[in-house]
């Protein structure tokens, strides 16, 4: 017989379950305490949709991240202003000698974040230093045209280019130029290692503490040229994700946040806890092709698939609205021009699109792959791409998902068929068209080379006069309609959210951050 | 029943919910045990005889029901006593041996640490001082060792369970018990794991301690040459009725009831290692008709009236009674 | 000495084994790694790589080497306690650092989702097993299997969006270190750690509870109960203390689960952790990066599985 | 099976999956749309009649990728751990029945993948094996192995040393046929309850990795992959996410409820008390 006795009554099963509770939670809520809330005057600026920065030596970065900080911490020559004008930073004036040579004054009493004095000198060492091949900048190319650099005197500096480079002056802004100047006493005697964790500009900030892949604290530089900064501390966590940074300004735990995720921006808009600052933005969105193997190389089958998908429906579904649909590879605020020509190729049109699948070697039932990578917006794009390619022509585009480091390796090394890709924060067409669609483009991975394109790229750059160089890249953005080398898609528009209390942060369209630090007050 | 009685059970009926349905396991015991006397309780394996021993100290689990007409210790009704009140008597007043004391042990503690919460808990009931010693416990525990044989208390104190023998443990756990100074010990076939020349000295065990204590034993078990060993008076059940109840000597040697007759034929023939061994027929504890007699359908006696009447306890002998249609004739 | 010696001998030969396992698994990882696709240059040097500068990244960083050379010099430092320095994820900070700057926020999250996990655990399962077939039993573990069934990235979400943004109560981002506020931290980590000790304690009270409840039912219960203890002194001698084990063994099982599960917190809560910066690693190639955090995981997993050993072998009286 | 049905809880559970099985398998026919035609003139409608879990970005109906989610989820579960279940199980089973130096390595490298975070080794096999359905199983089968081995050896240790083992050795039966006939079948049940558990964290291990985009490839849905996709437009229709989210909890009770059952009703010490 298996009669086992024991139960316990209700008082006891009470008792014990209140003893190991109290056992239980003693533990760490007798901390308790409250949240530490920031000192005032700290402005919280998170960085969204990034996490990794890794190296803040201007010569060296090339993240769009890094930029961010470095904007803050450094000064350029030039600069743009709140209409994208370029105006003067640590260049007092700058003048056109003749075609090849501009003279720049500098400004008087700049200090480095080190105290010491700034002067032509270190603009000297910073370009040459850019230039030299043993730094290995990757904005080498930006200023490989130049053929020397003299100093008239300790205020007076000249850039000599080999021939007429008119990209020159956008290329030595604070911008994603790697052309901020570094103080030359500063890099040598910390050496390059320590340079990159702890950089040494004239900006209104300056690097405190960096802790990897967490956060960036800056502190003010009271001797700042461009006056003292209104904070005094900046925390810019780094916040993997997009939403995150979305719900940390919403919860409060940030100020001011790099970008936000598209579709939430209809809806925060109508939040009374944030500000959605937002404009068309300096970027380019396309379908990345191979134009050397595969069904890709068939240029019939590039306009065949770039006529049947919808650019408009990209716009909607996967941008939600926060961008506009180009017809090239420049975006259309870099030239002020909201109504680009629209080519055959580029306009969504079922018919032709099967028409001219017909003339090209392909056929429906024709397999490719298209790479994407990257949040969740990058996919949308490929599946609508794909999905429309292959329910208007028949073909069988598949994706495959992955991240960016293998797709832009595979990329590199030609393994691939198409791949969803875009840059920003570029400044000059040059960086975009020269870049994506030259033959010597280090973005270039679509293996595309067509002489007529590198003529008129090297028209563009050493083509001064603004007007004619439009009209250039006017020409070159109707060859890439008509190649097609890649398949254009979208700009999307930039954006940053900000707490109520965060007055003077302008936003620029090439994605800028910290340089505006220097002018915010927390109201 | 007898003013000096102990314990007093009248009409005892235990059963468990199986299902929808309500099993009887106890079907109206009622025995008296006087202070200092040894109570066998016999029987098959589910005659109900380790159920009984369990409904008078209150561990059984939720889904048995206890009742009884009266449950006296001391003259006290223990059925109104509520579980707090109980438990003061657990232990001190009513304790149990149970049949496996490999079991019996927290094998998480020494042996040392029973005999300290078992010396603690009587210090506790009996008022500080005033138990028998004082003094240190580890002492005290040392000596209940030696009180059952064993010779180096201190190496079976620092001892796990799982250190010690069956037999070893079984005397600890009588150790135990004794510890506490109960009025009555409820002993579940304490020897029934053990060999025999361990069991012999178990046995001598209880009653020498029994007899120095002054404590009443209610001992169960199935073996009658245990029995007639240890008892001074025996109670025959057989499912869930004690059917025949006696002084010792008298039951065993003459027993009544047809049921203990043949209980005693299969232990004799076991112990002469007949070639054919005595067996009672039938499924051991099946109850025949609800009507009739519980062991018609296994007795070799039956009657056909035995399937129809429910035998009352009769009368045999002095003190001696047996529940069987065949004396009421 | 000699005495000494012998006792030794087996946690020397675990420890060993420890070793073993961790350098096992760190080698597995290194050459996975470099089996897959993907190039550390291109992470470091970004869009704009030239191909000299990806010759100098990759001379630089030794990466130009044999495999097995790139494995030993790996190994050489790393048995030293050099780890190196990160490639891509934090240029030139030494990975040591890195990673020692890490691992108490992730020990943080761990140790505390652990905490909470044990709390409702021995609440839960005491009470569902005490009255384990009745209605409080069946809403504490059918409770206990809803903590399981909400994976902890779904449960982040529902959580941020219910106390952080909704109520207000909680921090929606954000991750004070214990290094800086110890207050701050258990307030700032609440959230990170309930999602991530959910599931966790759903699991270790159904392992509770069923211990308990076989325990409950053990001979030396019942023997307890005639002797007249009480209640509490029973459960907590008798039962509890028999049940301890599996319920140890459990706990020990788990921390696989627990710290894979911070991995997905420390993203989304932006709590800089060793799985956060894992993460980082593996999508930039910082292969060094990576094997270091494969390692500070495999470790973290052996030592809490031979403490647990050690804490089981010490709660049973059979292993001595 | 009495005692199956007695387990309330097991019940509730077994109903639940049969429910999410039923919808998973049946679902697909049944619903008028397929899930990944787009309908741009219908981004993320609100619930309706028309689309009961509304629409995401694309247009596409929600419940009906939920459906095909959940079949893709549970086929990459499914396969990871029955392999998971076959590999590991045959290697615990011959680590402990027939021994030897390439069964302690075998167990060896158990104790190795043993000794990784669950989640971080999944994770560390996507980013560098690359995304997609198979990686994703060849994951689950990863984490899932060395438990297989460990739980079938522990299990085949105690069951060889039984009687009717030994008598089947002494009978000179073939080693293959000990462990088929005598020790496996004695060894079933437990495995059996693991499976289900590890298709349970199976789907979580999938989701998570969709979750932060390391999972299936689009525009295949899965469950991982909606939610991460409804996460995107939280704010804007919080329908996607929830639903979904809503969803994966559901079809994980129901399977955690049935191997509870299963377990209590296989564990006699357990049934006899409950």
């Amino acid at each position: 017989m298996s009669i086992k006795g024991t139960d316990f009554t209700r008082r006891e099963v009470l008792k014990l379950a209140a003893g190991a509770a109290t056992a239980g939670f003693a533990l760490p809520w007798t901390v308790g305490g409250a949240f530490a809330q920031p000192a005032a005057g700290t402005l919280r600026a998170g960085i969204a949709g990034f996490n990794v920065i890794n190296i803040l030596d201007p010569a060296k970065a090339t993240l769009i991240p890094e930029f961010y900080v470095i904007y803050g911490a450094f000064n350029a020559l030039l600069k743009f202003n709140a209409k994208m004008e370029l105006v003067p930073d640590l260049a007092e004036s700058f003048k056109v000698l003749n075609s090849t040579t501009l003279e720049f004054k500098l400004r008087r009493g700049v200090k480095f974040q080190d105290g010491s004095d700034f002067s032509a000198d270190d603009v000297k060492f910073t370009i040459e230093r850019v230039a030299d091949e043993k730094t290995a900048a990757p904005n080498r190319s930006k200023v490989a045209a130049i053929q020397s650099i003299q100093i008239a005197d300790p205020l007076t500096v000249r850039i000599v280019t080999k021939a007429p480079f008119a990209p020159l002056l956008n290329y030595l802004t604070n911008t994603r130029t790697g052309t901020q100047i570094v103080s030359r006493t500063s890099l040598n005697a910390m050496g390059e290692a320590a340079f990159g964790r702890k950089p040494v500009g004239t900006g209104p900030f300056i690097i405190k503490d960096w802790k990897s892949g967490e956060s960036i604290e800056l502190t003010a530089f009271p001797g700042a040229f461009s006056g003292a900064p209104k904070v005094g501390r900046v925390l810019c966590p780094l916040i993997a994700e997009e939403s995150s940074g979305m719900t940390a300004i919403l919860g409060n735990q940030v100020d001011l946040t790099s970008t936000a995720p598209f579709a939430d921006i209809g809806s925060l808009e109508k939040r009374p806890e944030v500000k959605v600052l937002k404009q068309a933005g300096l970027n380019t969105r396309y379908i990345a092709v191979n134009n050397k193997k595969g069904p890709f190389s068939d240029v019939h089958f590039r306009r065949a698939v770039s006529m049947a998908f919808d650019r408009e429906v990209l716009v909607k579904a996967v941008l939600f609205g926060e961008g506009v649909a180009i017809p090239g590879v420049l975006p259309p605020a870099l030239w002020a021009d909201p109504k680009p020509v629209w080519g055959e190729y580029v306009t969504f049109n079922p018919e032709k699109a099967r028409a001219e699948l017909a003339k090209s070697a392909f056929r429906a039932g024709t397999e490719a792959t298209l790479l994407v990578w990257g949040s969740n917006w990058w996919r949308r794009m490929g599946e609508i791409v794909a999905g429309q390619a292959n329910q208007v022509l028949g073909t069988k585009i598949t994706l495959q998902a992955t991240d960016f480091n293998t797709a832009y390796s595979r990329a590199k090394a030609g393994d691939y068929d198409a791949m969803v890709m875009g840059w920003l924060g570029f400044v000059d067409p040059d960086e975009y068209l020269g870049e994506i669609v030259g033959s010597k483009g280090f973005r270039n991975v679509h293996f595309y080379g067509s002489q007529k394109m590198d003529d008129l790229l090297e028209r563009g750059r050493t083509e001064i006069d603004p007007v004619k160089r439009k009209a250039v890249y006017a020409e070159a953005e109707r060859l890439v309609a008509e190649d097609l080398p890649v398949l254009p898609c979208f700009c999307s528009n930039i954006h940053n959210l900000l707490r109520p209390n965060v007055k003077g942060f302008v936003q620029l369209p090439y994605s800028n951050f910290a340089d505006q630090f220097g002018t915010i007050e927390l109201g | 029943m007898s003013e000096a009685a102990l314990i007093e059970v009248e009409n005892l009926r235990t059963s468990f919910a199986v299902g929808s349905q309500r099993v009887e396991a106890v079907r109206g015991v009622s025995f008296s045990i006087a202070a200092g006397e040894v109570f066998g309780l016999i029987g098959e394996s589910g005659s109900g005889k380790t159920v009984t021993g369990l409904s008078l100290l209150r561990l059984l689990p939720p889904h048995a029901a206890v009742a009884a007409d009266a449950m006296r210790f001391r003259g006290e009704e223990l059925g109104r006593l509520s579980d707090a009140e109980f438990r003061a008597l657990q232990g001190v007043q009513l304790a149990m041996i149970f049949q496996d004391p490999v079991g019996s042990f927290n094998p998480a503690k020494t042996v040392a640490w029973h005999l300290q919460h078992a010396i603690a808990r009587r210090r506790a009931c009996s008022g500080s001082a005033s138990g028998s010693g004082g003094g240190d416990w580890a002492e005290e525990a040392a000596q209940d060792l030696r009180n059952v044989g064993i010779r180096a208390p201190e190496r079976v104190l620092a001892s796990y369970p799982h250190q010690l023998s069956g037999g070893m443990l079984q005397r600890a756990l009588i150790a135990m018990v004794i510890a506490l100074r109960p009025a009555l010990i409820i002993a579940d076939e304490p020897t029934t794991n053990l060999d025999n020349l361990v069991e012999r000295q178990i046995l001598e065990l209880i009653r020498a301690q029994q007899k120095k204590l002054g404590a009443s034993v209610l001992y169960v078990t199935h073996d009658l040459g245990v029995a007639g060993e240890i008892c001074d008076r025996i109670a025959v059940m057989y499912a869930g009725e004690i059917v025949e109840m006696g002084p010792a000597r008298d039951v065993l040697e003459r027993p009544r009831h047809p049921y203990a007759q043949g209980l005693l034929q299969t232990s004799a023939s076991l112990e002469r290692r007949d070639e054919y061994l005595y067996e009672l027929q039938g499924e051991p504890g099946g109850r025949g008709d609800a009507t009739g007699c519980a062991f018609a359908a296994r007795c070799p006696q039956a009657m056909a009236q035995c399937r129809t009447t429910q035998p009352r306890l009769v009368e045999v002998g002095a003190g001696h009674v047996s529940r069987c249609l065949l004396h009421e004739q | 000495m000699a005495a000494i010696a012998i006792d030794l001998a087996p946690a020397a030969r675990r420890l060993g084994g420890m070793v073993l396992i961790a350098f096992l698994g760190a080698a597995l990882v290194f050459f996975v790694m470099r089996a897959g696709h993907g190039d550390p240059a291109l992470s470091a040097l970004g869009d704009q790589a030239t191909p000299e500068a990806i010759a100098a990244f990759r001379k630089l960083w030794g990466l130009d080497a044999p495999l097995i050379v790139q494995f030993w010099n790996w190994l050489s430092g790393a048995l030293t306690g050099n780890f190196g320095k990160s490639m891509t994820v934090a240029g030139g900070v030494p990975i040591a650092t890195l990673v020692g700057s890490r691992l108490p926020n992730t020990l943080f999250i761990g140790l505390y989702a652990m905490a909470i996990a044990v709390v409702i655990s021995l609440v839960a399962g005491t009470v569902s097993a005490l009255r384990h077939g009745r209605m409080i039993d069946s809403v504490a573990t059918g409770l206990a299997v809803l903590g399981i069934s909400m994976p902890d990235f779904w449960l982040s979400y529902v959580l941020v969006y219910a106390l952080a943004l909704g109520a207000g109560i909680f921090p929606s981002y954000g991750f004070i270190s214990p290094a800086e506020s110890l207050s701050g931290a258990f307030y700032s980590g609440f959230l990170p750690a309930l999602a991530v000790a959910a599931p966790m304690a759903a699991a270790f009270t159904r392992m509770l509870r069923t211990a308990l409840i076989e325990t409950l039912y053990r001979d030396h219960v019942r023997v307890a109960r005639s002797l007249g203890y009480s209640g509490a002194f029973i459960f907590l001698h008798y039962v509890f203390r028999n049940a301890l084990i599996p319920y140890v063994t459990v706990i020990g099982l788990q921390v696989r689960y627990l710290l894979g599960g911070t991995v997905v917190v420390e993203r989304i809560f932006g709590i800089p952790g060793i799985g956060a910066l894992m993460v980082d690693a593996a999508f930039g190639r910082d292969y060094g990066l990576v094997q270091a955090c494969a390692l500070t995981f495999l470790v973290c997993v052996l030592i809490v599985n031979f403490l647990v050993d050690s804490l089981c072998a010490a709660l049973n009286p059979r292993a001595t | 099976m009495r005692a199956f049905f007695a387990n309330k809880l097991a019940l509730i559970g077994a109903a639940i999956t049969g429910f999410v099985l039923l919808m998973v398998i049946a679902g697909p026919w049944v619903s008028p749309y397929s899930p990944t035609d787009a309908d741009f003139l219908a981004l993320l409608t609100p619930p309706s009649a028309a689309h009961p879990f509304g629409t995401d970005s694309f247009g596409r109906d929600v419940l009906t990728r939920i459906l095909y989610g959940a079949r893709v989820s549970l086929a990459v579960s499914v396969a990871g751990v029955l392999v998971a279940a076959l590999l590991g199980g045959t290697a615990g089973l011959v680590s402990a029945y027939v021994g030897g130096w390439s069964a302690a390595v075998m167990m060896r490298i158990a104790d190795l993948l043993f000794s990784f975070p669950s989640f971080v080794l999944a994770l560390f096999l996507m980013v560098v094996l690359g995304f997609g359905v198979a990686n994703i199983a060849a994951s689950i089968a990863l984490i899932y192995l060395p438990l297989f081995a460990r739980l079938a050896r522990n299990m085949a240790l105690v069951v060889k040393e039984e009687p009717w083992v030994q008598a089947a050795q002494l009978m000179g039966q073939s080693t293959f046929s000990i462990l088929s006939r005598e020790i496996l079948p004695n060894i079933a049940a437990p495995l059996f309850v693991q499976i289900a558990l590890g298709i349970a964290f199976g789907i979580v291990i999938e989701a998570g990795l969709s979750f932060l985009g390391l999972g299936v490839q689009p525009p295949a849905p899965s469950l991982g992959t909606i939610m991460a996709d409804g996460r995107e437009y939280f704010q804007r229709a919080p329908w996607v996410l929830t639903l979904s989210g809503v969803t994966i909890s559901i079809a994980l009770l129901g399977l955690n409820l049935l191997s509870d059952g299963i377990r209590d009703v296989m564990d006699p010490k357990l049934r006899a008390r409950l």
